[in-house]
């Protein structure tokens, strides 16, 4: 009950945000960035951090709806929401074979092969035709109900209903049977099997709600970026991106995925904006046309992964149970 | 020569060994016999440095609870673990050598003893472990023990799972060891044949030594039989 | 005629996967760990022998006489400083950890060097020799391959022959009965991690010449490298070192009948088909269950 | 009427060319305390691994309840009403104790409420109602093995494979746990018990078989068991008979 009041309290902060900060569509896209990717991360660990099956591979999810999505509205011009639906769909039917190869193999093998599978799905989007290929697809037009969909506002509330709907979801799973029972193969499988736990039917339970989550952000994102390739939604890095961001919070915990959101993205955007480098030269810390200030300006909107190597480097030998884990213990 | 006074040792958080002290003086063979789980592996582990443990382990006076495992090897003693954890990939000659990774000298040497005390692994030296029956193993694994000059040998059932043919081959085996002066903790549930061919003996229940005394002794204890059979 | 040049030069450049195989499969079986910064390291032995090349004058193949030490030296110091403290955790972590090292190490090339390609040419770069008839092996690649046939060898003595080898051998396959033979097992994980990166350089040079060179070069490597493992049996050396041919000759073999843009789907696919049907490897012995 | 709840007929488990159980029957009444005894390293361990599931037999019958259940997965065969524990206990440990037997309470409930009125029961059967909140990986060995048989009372099981429950326990606990299997027992379930120590197996069994290099060796009641001579020279080391 009190994380109910809770996801309540922040879902309606959030809603009120943009009504706060006013219609800047930087901060705005920034935020999105933030609910994207804590929705994302929070979908991932559902999996992973509840059932303690480490997929390398939700890009492939993200890529099944954001690409599904693109074809049906730019090809055949179906409605954004059918073909999210859609996009679920193709999502569900790649999770199932992937659960059916990935669910039999335990340890090492399994986050191999969760990449190999979704390595074929980004090779595959690269070489068909249908698929746009290495140019990817661009969506000129697109409608519904009359909203305004170039503004970011609708993509906001689509996010932030989407994480809600997430982090419901994981409670409701964590306070029900079948959460206990991923809770169960996490720790254990083979006291879980003993104890009456159809191993592969959780597992692909939890695969598909968490794929299914996964692509219907996909789908989101599509449409409002307009632009999609394998690099931006099927990259490995991306798969990457989504487990670093839990694992930073705390997986296995609701609220981790999104501190890490909260906390990474934002980061990462002062990185690529250079905000920093910017700030430097302009209180006259560095010169802009000095050796440095030309090194900062060029080279430290790259430097944003770097230093997602470096917290999760940190994270994994300092707090490996992310932050709120830390805490739990100390607590 | 091994002294050990109030061992307290485990896994993780769960103890496993309660307060357990032993001693052993050169040239004995001394035995430690109790049901599973009673602590006997955990014993020899935590001697060898395999885990940590608390309370006091001295060899000849020296401490040695802050040593690395490969530092007691040095020491000159020697573990031959439960189920003999031979290198399943190599050879019976590249696991002798393995067994004298730290006695480069006396290689040769060592090699010629461990092929006479058991003329079994001289015919079969290039097979490999893995590819060897259950009894040829045991004398692999002790051969490998060997080859790093022992002063102490600690023996970890080395009869589990063999024949009475191949136990009575083991057993007469550790008594030539121990007469060309090597002393030998060893570690059985096997009670009769180990007694038997020991100076002393601790049986050992639940993590504590409930009984000690000469190997005579213990076989004729009524107690030990009890602890055993419960009757 | 197609087939036969298919072959030959999916050997050729399935030896030099074979290389980042084996060291993969080394570090695998050493210290149990699946290191994800293998592509990672593979790319800095490129742009060292890009810069030998380039700053010093000195040919690809010879710069291997300094590239091996130094990435040898520079792996010990990993293993010591980062990855010694996972060796006991769980894999994701360890994953995690590897992944996390490659992005440092990508993301300061990145930095360091920028996104442009650099391109290594030599005298020698597109010279290819002719043989049976219509046959034209690339002189790099016969020159890579003839390498790697000559570091597998002194590897495989090294393993078989020396006491040292021989007790990296047997920490991979029991570390704690190797620590009661009093081998110093911390040791050799760095060893094995040294000797992991200096084959992962070694196989890096190796292509450098026949590739581009940029700072996210490694991320194809690393998926085939794991592919070669598995397929080898994730720890076996000889494995890898089939595994590796297995690879280059399926990608050749992809490309000239199929299309060169499937060939690595061909390959993933063939990965999955082993984990699924032989996860202990093509040539790995069955285990317990 | 005495009806066989499980009945093992001819059974092999062979591990590559190892053969860890070889050809054994037996049969095991309802509402009996069934003791399978041996050294160790007699297979005892691969055959509760086999009737439980884990592993497929190489030959033989496994009939449960009247039905074959050889090719049943580990949570089907659960699902029949034949439960284990584990030799090396396996505790969800990040899980609360409550959490953990509440994990056996759902195999025949849906709902949370349910789920955690039953496991409130079991903690109280086996003596842990006061360690509900705390984290499974906690506890000492002893109350690790009280949470196992919690747990997999907690299905309602018809009958119980436990094994080793009172390895590494000291005098105490085990009659403890003794106390238990019999109260359980005499509610109507049938018990099948491992045990390496004789001690506690003819203090409550009803009947014993003993296994030794993967063969049966004997059977009978503990005080026929005890003074087999084959069975002396089994635990205590051949050759010898005292």
């Amino acid at each position: 009950m009190k994380q109910i009041i809770l996801i309540a309290v922040i879902a309606g902060i959030a809603a009120l945000l943009p009504f706060v900060i006013g219609d800047s569509p930087y901060f705005i896209g920034v935020l999105i960035s933030v609910l994207m990717m804590a929705a994302l991360s929070s979908a991932w660990n559902i999996l992973g951090g509840y059932a303690g099956q480490y997929s390398f591979g939700h890009a492939a999810y993200f890529g099944s709806g954001a690409y599904t999505t693109m074809i049906l509205i730019s090809k055949f011009n179906f409605n954004p929401l059918v073909s999210m639906v859609a996009g679920i769909i193709v999502a569900c039917i790649i999770a199932l074979i992937t659960g059916s190869i990935v669910f039999r193999l335990r340890g090492h093998y399994f986050g191999l092969a969760s990449i190999a599978v979704a390595e074929i799905v980004r090779l595959s989007a690269l070489n068909f035709d249908f698929t746009g290929g290495a140019q990817g697809i661009l969506l000129t037009d697109v409608t519904l109900w009359g909203l305004d969909l170039n503004s970011k506002i609708p993509f906001y509330y689509g996010m932030l209903l989407v994480l809600v709907l997430t982090l419901g979801i994981t409670l409701y799973l964590r306070t029900s049977k079948t959460g206990f029972y991923l809770q169960a193969i996490r720790e254990d499988q083979d006291a879980a099997a003993s104890l009456g736990i159809n191993l592969s039917f959780y597992k692909n339970k939890a695969l598909l709600i968490s794929a299914a989550l996964t692509s219907v952000l996909g789908s989101l994102y599509a449409v409002y970026i307009r632009f999609i390739d394998t690099s931006a939604v099927l990259d490995l890095r991306l798969s990457i991106e989504i487990i670093l961001t839990a694992i930073i919070g705390g997986v296995g915990t609701l609220w981790g995925p999104v501190l890490g959101a909260v906390l990474l993205v934002p980061l990462a955007e002062i990185l690529r904006s250079n905000v920093i480098g910017d700030a430097l030269v302009k209180h006259g810390v560095v010169s802009e046309t000095s050796g440095l200030g030309v090194f900062l300006k060029e080279n430290l909107a790259h430097a944003h992964v770097l230093v997602y190597g470096i917290i999760t480097v940190v994270c994994i030998l300092y707090l490996p149970k992310g932050i709120l884990g830390f805490f739990r213990r100390v607590k | 020569m091994l002294n050990i006074k109030n061992l307290n040792a485990g896994y993780g958080e769960m103890p496993v060994l309660k307060n357990i002290s032993i001693t052993i003086a050169e040239g004995e063979i001394v035995s430690v016999v109790g049901s599973n789980g009673a602590g006997k592996s955990t014993l020899l582990k935590a001697i060898s440095g395999l885990i940590k443990s608390k309370g006091i382990i001295t060899y000849n006076n020296e401490s040695l609870q802050a040593l690395p495992a490969h530092a007691i090897v040095q020491r000159g003693i020697i573990h031959v673990p439960e189920g003999r954890k031979i290198f399943p990939e190599m050879s019976v000659i590249e696991n002798l050598i393995m067994g004298g990774f730290l006695q480069r000298t006396d290689r040769k040497e060592n090699m010629e003893k461990v092929f006479t005390l058991f003329p079994k692994l001289a015919d079969r030296r290039n097979q490999l472990g893995g590819t060897m029956s259950g009894g040829e193993q045991q004398m692999l694994a002790i051969g490998r023990g060997l080859m790093g000059n022992p002063k102490l040998l600690l023996l970890d059932e080395p009869s589990l799972g063999l024949s009475p043919l191949f136990t009575e081959v083991v057993f007469t085996a550790i008594q030539t060891i121990n007469k060309s002066g090597v002393t030998v903790l060893l570690v059985e549930q096997n009670v009769y044949q180990s007694l038997n061919i020991s100076n002393r003996g601790y049986v050992i229940e639940i993590g504590s030594i409930v009984l000690t005394g000469t190997g005579e002794e213990l076989l004729n204890n009524q107690d030990v039989k009890k602890a055993f059979l419960g009757m | 005629m197609f087939f036969l040049q298919s072959l030959l030069s999916g050997i050729l450049t399935g030896g030099v996967y074979a290389l980042a195989g084996i060291g993969m499969s080394l570090v695998f079986g050493v210290m149990n760990i699946s290191n994800f910064a293998h592509g990672d390291l593979m790319m800095l032995g490129m742009y060292l022998a890009y810069f030998a090349f380039t700053l010093l004058h000195i040919d690809p193949y010879i710069s291997l006489l300094l590239i091996i030490p130094t990435a040898f030296l520079f792996g010990f110091i990993v293993e010591k400083v980062f990855i010694h403290r996972i060796i006991s955790h769980p894999h994701q972590n360890q994953i995690l950890l590897t992944i996390g090292l490659g992005l440092i190490m990508s993301n300061t090339a990145l930095l360091a060097f920028t996104s442009d390609p650099k391109i290594l040419t030599t005298s020698y770069s597109s010279s290819a020799v002719h043989i049976l008839g219509g046959i034209s092996l690339s002189v790099p690649l016969l020159l890579s391959f003839t390498i790697t046939c000559g570091i597998t060898g002194i590897l495989f003595l090294f393993l078989s022959k020396t006491t040292t080898g021989l007790a990296l051998w047997a920490t991979s396959q029991n570390r704690e009965a190797a620590q009661l033979m009093g081998i110093n097992v911390a040791k050799m994980s760095a060893i094995a991690f040294g000797l992991g990166t200096a084959l992962a350089a070694t196989a890096g040079a190796l292509i450098a010449p026949t590739y581009y060179i940029h700072p996210m070069a490694g991320h194809t490597f690393l998926l085939k490298a794991f592919t070669i493992c598995v397929l080898g049996g994730l720890g076996s050396v000889v494995g890898a070192g089939v595994g590796g041919i297995i690879i280059g000759i399926v990608e050749s073999m992809s490309s000239t009948y199929l299309s060169s843009d499937w060939k690595d789907v061909v390959v993933f696919i063939i990965f999955l088909v082993v984990l699924l049907l032989r996860p202990q490897g093509l040539l790995g012995k069955k285990g317990e269950q | 009427m005495i009806q066989h709840l499980l009945h093992i007929n001819h059974v092999s488990k062979h591990f590559g060319g190892n053969v860890a159980v070889s050809d054994i029957s037996f049969s095991v009444d309802e509402k009996q305390i069934f003791g399978l005894i041996g050294p160790n390293g007699a297979g005892k361990t691969t055959l509760f691994n086999c009737i439980s599931g884990f592993y497929p037999v190489t030959s033989g019958d496994i009939i449960f309840d009247n039905k074959t259940i050889n090719n049943l997965r580990p949570d089907e065969v659960c699902h029949l009403g034949m439960a284990r524990t584990w030799q090396r206990v396996k505790p969800l440990g990040s899980l609360t104790v409550l959490e953990n037997v509440m994990i056996g309470a759902f195999s025949i409930t849906n709902t949370t409420r349910e789920a955690e009125e039953i496991a409130m029961e079991q903690l109280q059967l086996v003596g842990l109602t006061d360690f509900s909140k705390k984290s499974a990986g906690s506890l000492s060995i002893g109350l690790k093995k009280k949470l196992e048989l919690a747990r997999v009372l907690a299905t309602h099981p018809k009958m119980l494979l436990l094994d080793e429950i009172c390895g590494g326990l000291n005098h105490t606990e085990t009659d403890t746990i003794l106390a238990i299997i019999r109260d359980v027992r005499y509610k109507g379930a049938t018990i099948v018990f491992i045990e390496h120590d004789m001690k506690a197996v003819t203090a409550v069994c009803d009947w014993i078989v003993v296994l030794n290099s993967g063969e049966k060796l004997a059977e009978g009641t503990p005080e026929v068991i005890t003074r087999n001579p084959d069975v002396i020279a089994a635990y205590l080391g051949g050759g010898h008979n005292a």
